[in-house]
């Protein structure tokens, strides 16, 4: 399954780019198993999901949890906490 | 009545305060956030997730329509690079009466403030940093998630 | 910065916005209240008492300030005959964040409401009657009075 | 003494002018015994005045409870609650 990754503010510029395809292995269940996947990718990856609790998804524009399983998703969001208004 | 807007360009307040009072209601409530110049920041960079950002927002304004009838509810959200004392956000809400509209407007921008996808980068002389979110807009989104009306 | 005005044209939005962000603060939180369109009304006069009046008003504003910290606080009154959709009193307030903001904007309303010595007359067709004053009123600028900040 | 009345919205209409000087006897302390005594002077002023729980007052332009003493104000104001805003 091919999922859209897009990624914003500092966690888009640690990984380098705004956005990329990514094909998990089926042992990938839930955002935070996508995000652990990740960071073996690339040390620009570990880098910018070092610290879980920095990170927030969003799953086909959605808020979610990290724990929310990715279920038949196209578009996966990795950011940090929201700053606007 | 929803407007919502994510834009380049500068918040035009009477443009807006004109739809805002089209509706022919007794009330409106507004807020501004600025960019403030007190604290050395030479530009402020508004980044968002397009398409996310405006159904966020629209669904902001849904809930507080919903939640004080309101005739109408206005956010209008600058992104990209701005400057001290450029608005950043104006929201409106407006209602027969003042009680609904100030405490609809509150909620506009509270709700804004966790909800909708934007992150803001600031640039002090050659340093540029992305700001931190901070624990007290949880709290405040958070007590119109406990308040009963 | 106090600015205090008993005026007979419009209200202008967009001049008054200028001024309270002239103050270089993050946050301006306004209200409007407006002719409302509704219920007949075809003419609203504002009878008021001149001098005691920019007194009460002033006293109102330089209470936000002290209680808030604001930077600004506008308190724009029409008085004389005016019509539907027209705007009849603007304040705002400007504060370094928004909690200060709204809730200082809310207390120039409430208080403005119940302190200030302004009449309206409604006339509907042929028929011209004083507006009642309302308890709500008196209780949304008590709980300033009762509320320990 | 000389007291300049100043009177506002249906107060005005009913007695007929927005403003007049009157010089209350000695025996009149507040502003609640003036009004008692200004509601004998003409059949406008007592009808102004009927309700007593409808009128306001304010003293040398300070809004004052009706059970205020009058002492040297040079101007009183009755008027009804106000309705500004």
């Amino acid at each position: 399954m091919t999922i859209r990754m897009v990624y914003f503010a500092w966690v888009r510029e640690r990984i380098g780019t705004g956005e990329e395809s990514v094909e998990p292995p089926a042992s990938v269940v839930t955002v935070a198993d996508l995000v652990d996947w990740l960071a073996e990718t690339s040390p620009a990856h570990a880098g910018a999901f070092e610290n879980r609790s920095r990170l927030r998804a969003a799953i086909d524009q959605d808020f979610m949890p990290l724990d929310t399983p990715i279920g038949r998703a196209q578009e996966i969001a990795i950011f940090p906490p929201v700053t606007g208004g | 009545m929803i407007h919502i807007s994510v834009q380049q360009f500068a918040i035009d307040i009477a443009a807006e305060m004109t739809r805002a009072e089209a509706a022919g209601a007794g009330a409106v409530a507004t807020f501004t956030g600025l960019v403030r110049a007190d604290d050395g920041v030479g530009t402020l960079e508004l980044e968002h997730y397009p398409g996310a950002t405006e159904a966020a927002l629209l669904k902001v304004a849904e809930g507080a329509i919903e939640r004080w009838s309101l005739s109408a509810a206005i956010i209008v959200h600058r992104v990209g690079p701005m400057h001290p004392g450029e608005r950043i956000v104006f929201v409106a809400a407006t209602a027969a009466h003042r009680g609904a509209a100030l405490e609809a407007c509150a909620y506009l921008i509270d709700r804004l403030k966790t909800d909708a996808p934007f992150w803001k980068r600031e640039t002090r002389g050659a340093e540029a940093s992305w700001v931190e979110a901070r624990d007290g807009d949880h709290a405040a989104a958070a007590r119109w998630d406990n308040s009963s009306r």
